[in-house]
């Protein structure tokens, strides 16, 4: 995947890809979308580039994406526990359906992010 | 906060899993985690105490989201979930404990996906909501994927494999079940989904209850849906293999209590469970001839054990529920220990082959405890297999032959656990290595202890556990039941129950003695691969299929 | 007769069909992959209505299709996907260590 | 080489069958109107959750704790195809 063609179009495509995931993540609750779709949308932009220019830059990355999945889970869960906090029951909605899209974008990308570098990084190394 | 304490139950080893993968990446140390995961799963003892008090005032209700009742989704906590719940806090507790030290190597990711595995198993018995209960079954089954690749390294990958294939086919069957019910009713409560039932046309019934039957009866390892059982239980790390066989089947059978007992219409049901059960008693019982290896073994006698379970469910009696439900506590106890019992053997002589074990009297407390478990499976009098055995088997007086199966994969079951002890115990290797035979250390110990103390105590009190616990969950499914008092010492049954055992050993020796009858069984046996059982499930399918569409 | 629902359980027996009779362990994957689709494609034409229009409730909205068996494919997606991921995940590992995709050989 | 076929033929027919079976019971159609009353309560109280997209609200206020556990499933793989990659031969 070295061709020049390819390169430039990648170069060119991903702002605008990163920006529609963003979109359908941000406008989840209001458009067609959610969190799931938009996480999907960034993992498969960020594969993309893997794809074309080679996993060796994102290799480094690799430890700040597990704690970031982690970190996604502990929020949702810290969200659920604020209606209990405040007197009512688990997972109450306090109108944080946006921010509840944006925990699960973030999560589903680094997830969906960290399976596809593992299963690259297989194929490189045989 | 009282109100809060189903959620809490749920959300505490979640926390904690995730706290143990936080600390994971930072360091190395594997102590805090442990500590983590030991405090989190000992502090569900606390709320179930908590909610045992609040349990005296009726069902406890808790309505995720604060939305009301049947389109919320709800946890529900009655009598039989409080049960499930204690027996899945006891066994996962002592499993762990038993985890310090056989699982050394494995450390922080071991913690991680036990404690997940264990929220999966609490979501299962708290939730009322009948999509909740796939995704739930789901978290369990994925996470134990996973840990049974922890076990030994090559046969472990294939056993966790199959169990996928299977698994997703269940997972499939009953998503098709959800969907029928869905359009039909336009509820997903459990509840109020046993209350509509009857309004489904006969014929989309039909459809409905034998999907869910192929679904729960892979979960439940019914005999021509059991192909994943033997294997993954077996190579599965010991304390693992522990929780997978005493609880997370039980799940395939707490659902069949939960959507098969109500409402539901249908004719020729009962005969049909009642048929598959005996089948699963008497076939687990033959797999398990050809087996030497002890894990193997126990993992059949998980198969069978549940075909008595499903027998008593499948008569839809109180009597019959209530043996079915009593089975599935003293099960979890006593198939608990005997994993327990086969992992310290393993973890001191380094061989599952019963042949080569020979550890004779150097290892007491672990042959002690045995004993226990195995006069337990057996269903002799002081202890607790007993009298669940006998209610089950009181519950099918109207079928003589059913009756007769059950006696037989009792005489099969004894069987079986006089090799164990004929091989492991009595004799003896001619080569000792000292080091080898020596009993194992004290924090796996106390686990097998507490837990043959359990076998025991669930065996010589029977009418207090029944009245306070097994009954009520009975009520709680059926709306009511008539007061069983069980009399412990009734000279009949131990008659019985000494002429089974004589009739085991006798067995036993005809099995050592034909052993060509035995390869050939081998070779029979092992022709049933994966594919094969999936086509016997299509058959069972339509054939249930047909049965219904003929009595109906 | 011809609509989404039976197409999906033909499809889901299509599926079961491949689960059975092929060797390969790969097969069986994407075998199970079609019988996911295939629930997919059930529950969504369970939710249709005829004429309906998609579930968000902006302005001039009349008829609108069921969303909650919409809702649970999406749950029932995820999962899927994470279930396709471990398999194939194992099978990788299988191919190490027995050098073979086939179910006989590999036991 | 032949045995294999017949094999195939067996499967094909009983599953041709159990489709059979299973359409001609269940006879599914499509509805012409929305008459879940779960569907219809999510639609009354649809103006508290404050979203338009009521997929996004069913999935994020009703059926949150279904959405929990799915995440939770995403996590689990992801650690477990992680910890399988880097599992030793």
């Amino acid at each position: 995947m070295t061709s020049r063609i390819v390169k430039t179009v990648t170069k060119d495509l991903l702002p605008f890809i990163l920006l529609f995931g963003v979109y359908i993540i941000l406008y989840g609750h209001l458009s067609p979308g959610g969190g799931f779709q938009g996480g999907v949308i960034l993992a498969t932009a960020v594969l993309l580039v893997v794809v074309v220019y080679g996993i060796g830059r994102f290799q480094k990355f690799i430890p700040y994406l597990t704690v970031a999945e982690t970190v996604g889970v502990t929020l949702f869960v810290l969200i659920g526990m604020i209606g209990i906090a405040y007197g009512k029951q688990f997972l109450v909605n306090f109108g944080t359906i946006p921010l509840m899209n944006i925990i699960i974008g973030l999560k589903v990308f680094v997830g969906l992010l960290l399976m596809y570098l593992f299963f690259i990084g297989w194929e490189v190394k045989k | 906060m009282i109100e809060h304490l189903p959620i809490f139950l749920l959300i505490t080893p979640l926390i904690s899993g995730l706290i143990v993968t936080l600390i994971s990446i930072s360091s190395k140390t594997e102590k805090i985690q442990k500590i983590i995961t030991f405090i989190s799963l000992s502090l569900p003892f606390l709320y179930l105490t908590l909610l045992f008090q609040e349990l005296s005032d009726g069902v406890i209700e808790y309505n995720i989201g604060g939305w009301t009742k049947p389109y919320a989704i709800t946890l529900v906590v009655d009598d039989l979930a409080f049960a499930l719940l204690v027996i899945t806090s006891i066994v996962t507790f002592l499993s762990f404990i038993y985890s310090l030290k056989c699982m050394r190597e494995t450390g922080g990711n071991f913690c991680f996906f036990y404690l997940l595995m264990t929220t999966g198993l609490y979501g299962i018995f708290l939730t009322g909501d009948i999509f909740n209960l796939y995704v739930f079954f789901e978290l369990t089954v994925i996470s134990s994927y996973i840990l049974i690749t922890f076990g030994d390294k090559r046969t472990s990958l294939m056993a966790s494999f199959k169990y996928l294939i299977m698994g997703s086919i269940a997972s499939f069957f009953f998503l098709l079940a959800i969907g029928l019910l869905y359009i039909k009713t336009g509820l997903l409560n459990i509840e109020y989904l046993s209350m509509n039932i009857h309004q489904i046309d006969c014929q989309t019934q039909m459809v409905i209850f034998s999907l869910f039957l192929v679904a729960l009866g892979i979960k439940a390892a019914i005999i021509p849906f059991h192909v994943w059982l033997v294997s993954a239980h077996s190579t599965a790390p010991s304390p693992v293999s522990a929780v997978l066989s005493g609880i997370t089947v039980k799940t395939g059978v707490y659902i069949f209590i939960r959507i098969f007992t109500l409402g539901c219409t249908l004719q020729n049901l009962n005969e049909t469970l009642i048929a598959l059960g005996a089948l699963t008693a008497l076939g687990g019982v033959t797999g398990a001839l050809v087996e030497w290896d002890i894990k193997r073994l126990l993992a059949y006698h998980t198969i069978s054990q549940m075909g008595f379970i499903i027998v008593g469910i499948g008569t839809f009696s109180d009597i019959g529920i209530t043996g079915g439900i009593y089975h599935i506590v003293n099960h979890a106890v006593f198939k608990g220990l005997l994993f327990l019992c086969a992992g310290s053997i393993i973890y001191r002589t380094g061989t599952s082959d019963i042949r080569e074990h020979g550890i004779g009297r150097t290892m007491p407390i672990t042959l002690i405890t045995y004993i226990i478990a195995a006069l337990a499976i057996s269903g002799i009098t002081p202890f607790n297999g007993a009298v669940s055995k006998s209610l089950i088997e009181a519950s099918v007086y109207n079928y003589p032959i059913i009756r007769l199966i059950l006696v037989f994969a009792s005489i099969g079951t004894v069987a079986h656990f006089s090799k164990i002890f004929y091989y492991s115990f009595i004799k003896t290797q001619k080569h000792r290595d000292p080091l080898r035979y020596q009993e194992v250390p004290f924090s796996m110990l106390i686990p097998m202890v507490i837990l043959a103390f359990l076998c025991i105590l669930l065996g010589i009190i029977p009418n207090i556990w029944l009245d306070n616990f097994i009954l009520p969950a009975t009520s709680s499914i059926i709306g009511g039941y008539n007061v069983i008092q069980f009399k412990l010492f009734d000279a009949l049954l131990i008659l019985k129950e000494m002429i089974i055992v004589a009739l085991g050993i006798i067995l036993l020796k005809v099995i050592i003695v034909r052993s060509k009858d035995i390869d050939r069984l081998r070779t029979f046996i092992s022709k049933f691969n994966l594919n094969i059982c999936i086509f016997l499930m299509a058959i069972t399918l339509v054939f249930v299929l047909v049965i219904f569409s003929l009595s109906n | 007769m011809i609509n989404g629902l039976n197409i999906g359980i033909v499809l889901f027996l299509i599926g079961l069909y491949g689960i059975i009779t092929n060797k390969n362990v790969i097969k069986m994957v994407m075998s199970l992959g079609v019988m996911g689709n295939s629930i997919v494609l059930f529950f969504i034409s369970l939710g249709y209505i005829t004429d309906g229009e998609a579930p968000i409730m902006t302005s001039g909205v009349k008829q609108i299709v069921d969303p909650i068996p919409q809702t649970l494919m999406l749950t029932m997606i995820v999962i899927n996907l994470c279930l396709t991921a471990l398999a194939l995940t194992i099978i990788v590992w299988l191919y190490n260590e027995f050098g073979t995709l086939d179910m006989r050989e590999i036991g | 080489m032949k045995i294999e076929i017949l094999e195939k033929i067996v499967v094909a027919c009983v599953l041709i069958f159990l489709g059979i079976i299973i359409i001609s019971f269940t006879m599914l159609t499509y509805s012409t109107t929305l008459s879940s009353d779960l569907s219809e309560y999510c639609l009354e109280n649809l103006p508290l959750t404050g979203a338009i997209n009521v997929v996004c609200a069913i999935l994020l206020d009703f059926r949150a704790y279904d959405t929990l556990g799915e995440i939770l499933i995403i996590f689990v793989t992801v650690s477990g195809v992680v910890l399988l990659a880097r599992r030793e031969k």
